[in-house]
């Protein structure tokens, strides 16, 4: 959880709260707030409830999950585990900003089919 | 009646005319088009005729039996190479600076001091005026807890250096800001207890002091010599957000020119050797000295010498399959001025640098054809007629003068892929032209290595479309500033990505470059090659060089396609009061077809 | 120890430098700058000059009866005009074009027919062609049912002209969708009963067939003599989204060059004539080949022609204000090519038309200032010493020595506001200087005219800072892709809008034209004036005009603050291996406050 | 709101339902939804509910307004009355779009201070 703060803040996303969580303008829903809910329902869910549209969700299982509130509930940017915290950090808020999404895209859920 | 089918062999692209001659005249039935097979005008293209034949009787209706003769141009073969050839370099020494553009440096200003490693600072005297390095493993909240703590002793820590994207993390935690660079991925090899300096511009600002001279030679007390040294640091971080200058006894910067080898250009009279890193404007004012150009060589070594002789090789090749024994000699290059994206040496942060290249484009085609052979299969393949004939400039006239509103004088430029053709036919009939090296191809190799995409195709979307940028989930930006949406999510790789909307959908531009930097790329490169070849081409067709002399230009070939070429080109030859269009073959065809309809109509007239 | 100011009045600013002079030289204690009053070297300048000597002292604490002296330069007296002359325009005759970008046309394609009233649709055959016309008052759903329905009936409308901004409404309530323009403001000026075409190109593509001189001619079937006179409309129709062709039996279209007037070039043995008409490139080529300028006028009734009067009758003036009598010549000018947009004579949609310029700089510069009854009237209003001295040129090189790193041979480049100034130090101490026409107001001039802005206060708050856009109410895009955020929503007029980050916080920037466009007309502009006259000076001072024998250039003046000027300067000498930079005068006033040093240092040193 | 409609249709905001009201992408409240609701309330609320941020309310006495759902409540982007409704569909469209707003800024909420 820190990693995914430092890495929203690192962006320089401006700091809002959200659900009683201090967060980097996306809302994260902790693990502990929903007990059966996977990551990727929690981060759709904060992605709805952040005025940023933007959201990130962390399961039981530690899986992490970044998510836009307008894309479909199944179809999240990136869902990956807890070693890349940070990076869904950056990621979160890049999606904020409006930049490219950092490093590699073989973490993300969807990339283009190769030509 | 008979039905005729005329077939231009172009070195990309094969491209069929159908018609049915009667005594009127032509009468056009439709075309078709298909990739060449094998190199233009040797047997290997009949696959390709075959299919093109084919495929314009199928679409007309009509049956093979039908058809009385096929009507082929005198294909002379063409062989073009490319060639690029770096010709500076920027290497960094002992590393004396570090100027890039990480996404999130922190803290605003300019700090100066002594390199220090972040575990060193506890033993800093206060009063001491340092710039922290932080390495590899040191958390962001150590970090600043261990800066605010120096500072706290007196110690004036200015500025710091660090490895991870900790930037703003440890700014955002200190008392006061100082000025932060991040990202630096050899931080370890920064050189300790050396004066350094530490610049961060606000945003959307570049590096003031770093990048002036004078600024460092302040900043370091730096005597007239010692400043003459470091002005090529000064230079190189100009335009950047940030920097770090590191003062080390022997650094150095070397912002040197390789040497790229000799160009000798041989002209019926002179034979003159060039320096290929003299740049493009040298090489062909050079050229204009020997014209017309006999032959061309290139030194041992280089990439332009090797991509001569390879050119000259294949062509050889090509001949000696044939029978023919022509010689093969260099007929034109063309040399453009472009730059290439590449890694500093030495450098800490993964620097690049837009280092000066040269690329060069160059022709060998021959005068006569080895025709026969491929006109031998082309009978036993199609079991019909072939004739082959008709010189491919007075063809293409023939078929641009079917375009509405043209007359002779009129010239043809048929932008193709590996040259660019010119035919000249006054008005009394004669026709002139001349064949040039570089077009379509060049274009798609300049977008490609300028923007450092090493992808071929990709750069070859990126010339025939336009740009947009996808600035949501559900709409792109085009260049021109209309949005589109759709109601699919783009993939996450796509967010505020700058993409291409090609023929096979939308595809993203791996590239960090802005999209008008894409476009300012895509159209300089179209310039450099196509504006610059249309000149040279009239100039050399129009009577006495004068292009007032000619009455309508042409615009024919693939590249005719492009979205921006033509009107590139019909701009350049404006001031000349040219009337110049992309061409309308048969009023139906567009740039196409010019060769294929030129063979039927000159039949048709012929025959009539 | 002696309390002493130096004083610079310059054309725009006044500076001051404050020191103590004791037996080890010279002791900075400070500076202070204010705009001057009145014109440079007249006694007008008095009331500028005691605010900053006033100014200096109270910043270090001083008293004004400490003072021993005030030093002021030789202010030579400089008047410069500013004019620009438009050459071409754009007339349309007979409404023969309508070429615009309306934000919304709509349904892609081409269409053809004859022109008919929406009210007339209804007496249209089955079979006919038509383009139909809707002029005000016609509701979309009325529209797209009346289309509709002669479609039904076998009329071939294949495209409409709308005059609200209904495109959109009506082509989403046809079956199939035809091209439809609207926002077409004089749309009963429309011929109607002649055949025309309609083109709507994809977003974010442009017009191909229409903006093809042998795309009219297909369409409408013209010879090769109405093909050349057709040719204006379609080149000016390149870069449309969106356009429409009427032939009218007389229509016409003439991009035509207006007769400018001559500019005559006085030199000391030729006296050249140049039409203003020929461009920058042929103007300054003239002012070479008579070099030194000995005078020049302009043509009576045409801007140039005025503005050289001006110029020279303000200089008369001042001069006979004080008594002197030297003639008033024009001692330089600077011609630079622009443009201007420009509302079409003859349009039917207000479209605009980007017509050629040139913006000419000239300068009066006398050799002798009418300093005395500035002098007097200074010792009076502040009661201590004054001493006139020292050349500019020489103050402003003793002034740029005191930059780190720099020594003789150096060369000075001031860029100030009317003038650019250059003078170089040899090894040997001689001092030669010029004084060039065209500095930092033409750049501001330059930037208001070409982007339409007409207000000099955005256009001068452009020059000095970057760009953004606002790309939602809480955050702007910076020009290098930083993104900044705001607490507070923007104002709703800024939404989507280029803004410009000025001192004053963020201002609009009240134009259409995208980020990118504002960006590149305010760098050509800076490109165009200082990195030219920058060569052009250095070119007349180096020994032999070879730039290769000046060791540094220091860059001095108000614009030298700029935060791309220096940049681009020290990129354009790059090549001949000078060290050139931002002045840092003192190590602490950066490219300020040189000439007022100068004056402190030089009197330093002769009472020493 | 014919007027309204027609100017999201016209810069071609790609059509939504929302509320059960056919919207340019922008969700409207019509008038009578809520009796005593001004038209800024109408369309803050509108903007809120609207996936696209955007809303546009029309109130009793034919004021009509265009908001974000960003921008505080009782600072609108536009207010001004039925005969310009057109206008306030081409500017919702716009807000949605990211193109500057239509016309004159005579009518638009807040303006720049004029330096
Ligand atoms: N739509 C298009 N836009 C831009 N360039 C195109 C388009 N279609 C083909 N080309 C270019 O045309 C060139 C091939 O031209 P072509 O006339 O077929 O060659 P050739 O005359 O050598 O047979 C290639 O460089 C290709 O990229
Ligand atoms: N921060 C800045 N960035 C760019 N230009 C500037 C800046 N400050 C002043 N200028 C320009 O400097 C010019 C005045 O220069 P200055 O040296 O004061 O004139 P002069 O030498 O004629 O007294 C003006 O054109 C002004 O726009
Ligand atoms: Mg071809
Ligand atoms: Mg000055």
């Amino acid at each position: 959880m820190r990693e995914l703060l430092a890495g929203l803040e690192e962006e320089g996303v401006p700091v809002r709260l959200a659900s009683g969580t201090p967060t980097g303008g996306a809302a994260t829903s902790p693990a502990d707030s929903g007990e059966a809910a996977t990551a990727v329902e929690l981060a759709h869910a904060a992605a709805r409830a952040s005025p940023l549209d933007v959201g990130v969700g962390i399961d039981v299982e530690g899986r992490v999950c970044v998510h836009h509130a307008k894309r479909p509930a199944d179809r999240p940017v990136v869902t990956t585990d807890a070693t890349r915290a940070r990076w869904c950090g950056h990621n979160a808020a890049r999606l904020v900003v409006g930049l490219p999404l950092k490093e590699p895209p073989e973490q993300l859920e969807e990339t283009w089919p190769q030509h | 009646m008979t039905l005729l089918v005329g077939v231009d062999i172009g070195n990309s692209t094969t491209e069929a005319c159908l018609a049915e001659c009667g005594p009127d005249g032509p009468r056009y039935l439709g075309g078709a088009l298909t990739s060449t097979s094998g190199v233009k005008g040797t047997a290997d293209n009949v696959p390709g005729v075959v299919k093109v034949v084919q495929e314009a009787l199928s679409a007309a209706g009509r049956d093979q039996h039908e058809l009385a003769a096929v009507l082929v141009n005198e294909a002379t073969p063409v062989i073009s190479g490319l060639a690029m050839e770096t010709i500076t370099e920027t290497v960094i020494t002992e590393s004396t600076m570090i100027g890039h553009n990480p996404d999130t440096p922190a803290g605003a200003g300019l700090g100066t001091g002594t390199t220090v490693a972040f575990a060193e600072l506890g033993a800093c005297a206060p009063g001491e005026r340092v710039i922290c390095v932080a390495g590899a493993g040191v958390d962001f909240e150590d970090a600043a807890a261990g800066i605010a703590a120096a500072r706290d002793r007196g110690v004036e820590v200015t500025g710091a250096v660090v490895q991870a994207d900790d930037a703003n993390l440890i700014v955002n935690r200190l008392p006061t800001p100082i000025p932060v660079v991040d990202e630096v991925t050899l931080v370890e090899k920064v050189p300790l207890g050396m004066p350094a300096a530490v610049e961060v511009a606000e945003p959307g600002r570049t590096v003031r002091t770093l990048s002036n001279s004078y600024g460092i030679a302040t900043l370091f007390d730096l005597d007239p010599d010692q400043t003459r040294l470091v002005a090529p640091v000064a230079r190189a971080l100009v335009g950047n957000r940030s920097a770090v200058v590191v003062r080390t006894p022997s650094g150095d910067v070397a912002d040197r020119r390789i040497p790229a080898g000799t160009l000798t250009l041989i002209g019926e009279h002179a034979r003159l050797p060039v320096g290929v890193d003299a740049g493009a404007e040298e090489i062909m004012a050079t050229l204009r000295r020997v014209t017309p150009l006999a032959d061309a060589t290139g030194e041992a070594g280089t990439h332009v010498g090797g991509m001569l002789a390879t050119v000259r090789d294949a062509m050889a090749e090509t001949l000696s399959d044939t029978g023919g024994e022509q010689d093969a000699a260099i007929q034109d290059v063309l040399a453009v001025d472009t730059f290439v994206p590449q890694r500093v040496t030495g450098a800490l942060a993964g620097e690049f640098a837009l280092e000066n290249a040269v690329a060069l484009a160059a022709m060998v085609r021959t005068s006569r054809a080895p025709m026969e052979a491929l006109a031998g299969q082309l009978r036993s393949a199609l079991d019909v007629d072939v004739h082959v004939g008709g010189v491919e400039a007075d063809m293409a006239v023939l078929g641009a003068l079917t375009t509405p509103g043209t007359r002779r004088p009129l010239a043809v430029l048929d932008l193709g892929g590996g040259s660019t053709d010119a035919a000249l036919a006054t008005g009394d009939g004669e026709v002139h032209s001349v064949h040039l090296a570089g077009a379509g191809d060049l274009v798609t190799k300049l977008i490609d290595s300028e923007l450092g995409l090493d992808n071929r195709d990709v750069a070859e979307d990126i010339k025939k479309n336009p740009l947009a940028k996808a600035e949501s989930f559900f709409h792109v930006r085009m260049e021109d500033g209309t949005a589109r949406f759709f109601d699919e999510p783009l993939p996450a790789e796509a967010f505020a990505r700058v993409v291409v909307l090609g023929e096979g959908g939308m595809r993203p531009v791996p590239t960090r470059h802005p999209l008008e930097k894409v476009r300012r790329v895509r159209r300089s490169a179209k310039h450099k090659v196509f504006v610059v070849n249309a000149l040279r081409a009239l100039e050399r067709v129009a009577p006495g060089g004068n292009l007032r002399e000619i009455g309508f230009v042409v615009v024919l070939g693939g590249s005719a396609l492009d979205f921006e070429i033509p009107d590139m080109i019909a701009e350049a030859v404006a001031a000349a009061g040219v009337v110049c269009g992309t061409g309308n073959v048969r009023g139906s065809e567009g740039p196409r077809n010019a060769v294929a309809t030129g063979l039927v109509d000159e039949h048709a007239g012929r025959t009539r």
